[in-house]
């Protein structure tokens, strides 16, 4: 089993759907495998929030990461690099759709409009991320692989179930996960139940070409949009540090499968740019050339190269973004230094819906032990 | 609906349907629970009168059911799920313990999961490996499910029910081989707690503990020791998380005695858990230890040595002796 | 959720590759969806062969159903109607391949020389289908759906490691499993690791149009074979009920594996003419209409139709074969009934290689507790 | 090699080297254990030294990496694979529970699959959910399984190679929160056998039995209780299945008191085996029942909590008390 040589960071494939170059030039539409036709229509201030919204992303995980450096977070599972593929398909998002992410989509929360603060209390070991999913019609961060993609199809089935589905006001469903996850048994049969119920799912592959320290060669020897095609739907490969392409795409398969035509298979082709999690040291299995290579193709930068060369933004707009950005990050850094930590005792809470005798007995005992310790030395 | 006499089968069945009718979420989901009514045909005619919509034959992988019944849960439904036998709720095992247990715990009570995961288990029937396992001590050690198995027609007509009207993740364990008895199912009884376990038949002598297929054992060995003149308290758990065990020590503290019975090893199953409470609640009653009677720490043999396997009416009683020789 | 009709028995697929028809018309070459032409070259007496196989491997089938129906075996999963994929590709074996099973293999198993007594016991319940693997090249009957075909691939790996691909003698292994099966996130993951690896295995599917009451639409939308290109290695599907290019099929297959080319999928299309096992009831669940339109492709028949219209066999011959087949049913079954339970106690032996102190004490009781019935009226 | 301080996470590095070195047929698969060498970096540097064909980085699916290592074992191999955390072993566990340790049973001794299952496990490192968790239970449980586990860097070095050498599929637990704990580690020293418990430090008073992580916890307590002039005597279980309990038998029978501590929660534990046998072997030893301090009966908890779900010094000692009070 020989390591495969990795020389070409880029897609060479011609499949990859793009509709702004690494240099910032403009493509006017994009041919997926299919032969679909892909292409944005966006109005200068569109394109503004676009930036915006990378900008801050960014900011905010680099805010993360600084803050876990701090000790403050336990650990931080950043998106640096990601942000296009986050972003693009985070806005492509209908308010009626559904979210199931990993523990990544910190970009794709942002878009849904919700407090970036929200997960944080998960990374920090304050909660294990306690949200209403349906309330911000975004799920909980899911931390085993490929299990989410599993409660996404259900979901999207019960949709179907709903009749919400066939008009323009029906409802998606979208399903985060990694390269890596693309080898559990639980995305394939995500991938089986979806094309067999016609359920309105997109699974959204960010293929960031690393599981960890295993390259993506570790997962597959063929492009892995090409999954699809076998189970029965449409797969797609876009270039996701291109945040207009992973925006068309995305919109695409959503309302393909809120049209009632079933799922899709995104690829989006994007890299990792930094560690895996702040517990990780990518110096160990990836070489600093590579890493360059992909920084030459940085979404953000690419997107402020279009928007100057259109005139659509300045230096003065840059730079009040990157101003807005850091506000938001340091407010963000002021609540998560005053979160609370739990109560005592909230350890036996919300155990079962209906409670458990056992644990009401566990819980009095504890409590009754820690008393014991009241006013004494310790 | 009167009293009617009905098979364990049968009377799940019923239960079933009368869940279907009450409540339009609720969905029943598995290999073969459409049009086939399951191998043991628990749903038959469900789909047939409740559509294909709700009562959905599925692809071939557990892990898909329980998943998928995970995102049907979290869209409002409250979806019944049948393993087929025991032995294939292992694929689904991650999605059980990793997410189905713990997504209420997690979401700090944001989200309820009522998910019903039917499963029928224990061994008697002649089948080939992998349709007689007992798998109750994985789920009762794993905080967030709720554990329950029915005994006779009744139990099982009025728990299924319970079951899927609850909030809470369960685990159904149905004793396959007492499908086919029958007993006297009555619509209109007055209902018990789910999670309540039931003094059988009542005696002086000996506490018995069992649930599921293991009731009617013990039951066949009181009668039994009966005749010989000893009196057993057989109680039936019914609900093995979380385990209701007063019933169980009002009875030691009377008789001293306790044995527990059941079909999964002994290592580590609930034998040892009823046995540690029972002591430790009862310490100075018991005239003897808690005894165990279950199978043994094999795996589940071939269909023709099972009987040698599986507890029966002798070893309880030896087991009821030994209580007395200490 | 509607049913999906179900009016074509056979497949329409143009990629069908067939060598025989159901009328016993020879086809000289076929080609498969990559372009891989497929033909048998065989003499008569191999053709004699082939047929003596099928007959004698249906007469063995149909014995262990009335066995089970006397009362003798507690369950036969019969391969009706499956003889022409399971002597084609167990007759393509080279004797170092390597086979994994399913539970209903048993024509595989008689082409690779072993007495069909072998996997009786198990349906017996005497044992669980206790052989050695490695002496018979032939895996342990394989309940759980799915499970063998990663040990089958685990397998294949461990060839690659002994150096034992590449070569005209090197080993291949083939995994059986069914259309079902296909849905198990194991069977994916095989599909995974065998083409990350390289692995020599050939992915064997047959596909009988049903799991148990489940038709194939429960499972995929799209024909078996295709799902293998996804994944990075050839699929095809082959007429199953062709005993002439299900050979040619896999004799290909597996030497494209043994010479170090990785997986194939091939997807044997048939049909289970009868119950799933004789605990099933199919009437249930399929019309007998599309039972009677496979009889029309019967794989015994058609060979039988080729091999007259060819002089290669006559009347005498066809009436020979089925009498040896009776005999060797006979002989069977009076093996079956004299077969010898188990020795009380055993159930205790082979848990663990090296024992375990707490058996050997639940033996040593139990023996005592035996004990005490002895002389007893008991 | 003389005897060397190694922190318990080197220790079984060397170990799976002397094991790599020994026999060829040794291979070690799983996720990021290659060039990584493992996200706790047990396997640093292996991969380098033995090469790709004999430390191999998986595809990340765990039923896959267990399914896989059954096939190489058939053919002769004898895998040792890296689970990354215990919360991450669930998606193998059919594999683990109906094939791993069913299929020398079933083959009537014709098979062996000598296959090691390494699991991180427990908690204490502030870790997010599904890296903390205690399966042990879930193992010991099943019958073909055999589970050890080691508390400190002498035990892990010699526990590992003996695990890899036995022809026995076994789970082996390795305590995370204890990776970075220093011990001496002599090679030269005389093996024990692997499924054999020990006494770590003798007392007359109260026997306290725990394993893996927990040994630790109890060792300090023994300490603590010592300056309050109670002798504790501290067992390390090591093999969780068998059991061997000789040691705790013969304490009990002398103290006549007994508390075992674990992570796990409490219900259907390794507890409550322990507790159980304990009671039928020393029955009338006993001053009372045998006590347990363990998780509690829910999820693993949010790390900054974790401290109050986990057993403690103070817990143990509060047990070691009511061992008293009875
Ligand atoms: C079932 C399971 N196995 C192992 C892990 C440990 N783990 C966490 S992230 C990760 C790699 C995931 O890679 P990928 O799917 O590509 O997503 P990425 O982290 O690159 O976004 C692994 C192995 C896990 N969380 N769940
Ligand atoms: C994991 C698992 N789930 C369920 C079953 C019960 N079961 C036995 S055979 C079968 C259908 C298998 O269908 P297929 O793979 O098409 O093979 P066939 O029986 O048609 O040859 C099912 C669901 C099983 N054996 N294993
Ligand atoms: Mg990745
Ligand atoms: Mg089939």
């Amino acid at each position: 089993m020989p390591e495969v040589a990795r020389e070409k960071p880029v897609a060479q494939d011609e499949t990859l759907v793009q509709l702004l170059t690494p240099d910032g030039e403009r493509i006017d539409r994009a041919t997926g495998p299919d032969g679909t036709e892909y292409s944005v229509d966006f109005t200068d201030d569109e394109y503004r929030d676009l930036y915006r919204d990378l900008v801050t992303v960014r900011r905010l995980d680099a805010e993360a990461t600084a803050l876990q450096r701090q000790g403050e977070l336990g650990i931080w599972a950043s998106l640096l690099g990601q942000e296009a593929a986050q972003v693009g398909s985070g806005r492509a998002l209908r308010p009626q759709d559904m979210v199931f992410p990993t523990y990544r989509e910190h970009g794709v929360l942002y878009c849904r409009g919700i407090d970036p603060i929200m997960p944080l209390s998960l990374f920090r070991g304050v909660d294990q991320g306690a949200w209403d999913p349906i309330k911000y019609r975004f799920g909980l961060y899911t931390i085993v692989i490929g299990a989410q993609t599993l409660h996404a199809t259900g979901y999207a089935m019960g949709i179907t179930k709903d009749g919400k589905v066939g008009g323009d006001d029906g409802e998606a469903v979208i399903a985060y996960f990694g390269d890596g996850a693309t080898s559990q048994g639980d995305v394939n049969e995500a991938f089986i139940w979806s094309a067999v119920y016609t359920a309105p799912v997109v699974f959204f592959c960010q293929n960031n070409q690393y599981a960890i320290s295993e390259p993506i060669e570790r997962q597959t020897r063929v492009p892995l949009y090409q999954r699809a095609a076998g189970f029965g739907f449409p797969g797609v490969r876009v270039d996701g540090n291109d945040v207009l392409a992973t925006y068309a795409v995305t919109r695409h398969a959503l309302d393909h499968a809120r049209g009632g035509q079933g799922p899709t298979l995104i690829e989006a082709y994007t890299y990792r740019m930094g560690a895996h999690t702040t517990s990780d040291d990518p110096s160990r299995y990836r070489p600093q050339a590579e890493t360059e290579a992909w920084q030459a193709r940085d979404p953000i930068a690419r997107l402020a190269t279009f928007l100057r060369r259109q005139q659509i933004a300045d230096d003065a707009f840059l730079a009040e973004v990157d101003e807005e950005a850091r506000k938001t990050a340091v407010h963000l850094r002021e609540r998560v230094l005053t979160m609370e930590d739990p109560a005592p005792g909230s350890i036996f809470e919300n155990v079962y819906p209906h409670g458990s005798p056992l644990l009401d007995e566990e819980q009095a005992r504890f409590a009754q032990y820690r008393q014991s310790f009241e006013g004494s030395a310790y | 609906m009167a009293a009617e006499v009905l098979t364990l089968g049968k009377a799940l069945n019923l239960g079933l349907r009368r869940a279907l009718e009450r409540d339009a979420k609720v969905v029943i989901m598995g290999e073969d629970v459409g049009k086939l009514g399951g191998v043991f045909r628990i749903t038959d005619g469900l789909q047939k009168d409740f559509g294909e919509d709700r009562v959905i034959d599925t692809p071939l992988a557990e892990s898909g059911i329980i998943g998928t019944a995970i995102g049907l849960a979290l869209r409002g439904y409250r979806p019944v799920c049948e393993i087929q036998f025991d032995g294939f709720v292992y694929p689904a095992y991650d999605q059980i313990v990793s997410q189905v247990a713990k997504m209420h715990y997690r979401s700090r009570g944001l989200v309820r999961l009522p998910i019903v995961i039917r499963i029928p288990f224990g061994g008697g029937i002649g089948a080939v490996e992998h349709h007689s396992e007992s798998p109750e001590a994985y789920f009762a050690h794993t905080p967030g499910l709720k554990v329950v198995t029915c005994s006779n027609p009744a139990d099982g007509y009025t728990m299924i029910q319970q079951a899927i009207a609850s909030d809470d993740p369960i685990v159904f364990l149905e004793p396959k081989r007492r499908y086919w008895e029958k007993g006297e199912v009555d619509a209109e009884a007055p209902a018990f707690p789910l999670h309540s376990s039931r003094v059988t038949r009542p005696g002086a002598d000996v506490t018995v503990v069992a649930y599921g297929p293991m009731v009617r054992t013990a039951l066949d060995a009181a009668t039994a020791a009966g005749e010989d003149g000893r009196q057993l308290d057989v109680i039936d758990l019914r609900s093995l998380s979380p385990l209701d065990l007063s019933p169980v020590y009002d009875s030691v503290r009377r008789t001293g005695r306790c044995v527990v019975v059941h079909e999964a090893p002994s290592n580590v199953g609930l034998g040892a858990e009823i046995a540690a409470r029972v002591t430790e609640e009862c310490f100075y009653s018991l005239e003897s230890p808690v005894l165990r009677v279950t199978g043994f720490d094999t795996p589940y043999p071939a269909a023709r040595v099972e009987e040698e396997y599986l507890p029966d009416l002798d070893r309880v009683l030896d087991a009821v002796d030994r209580t007395y020789g200490w």
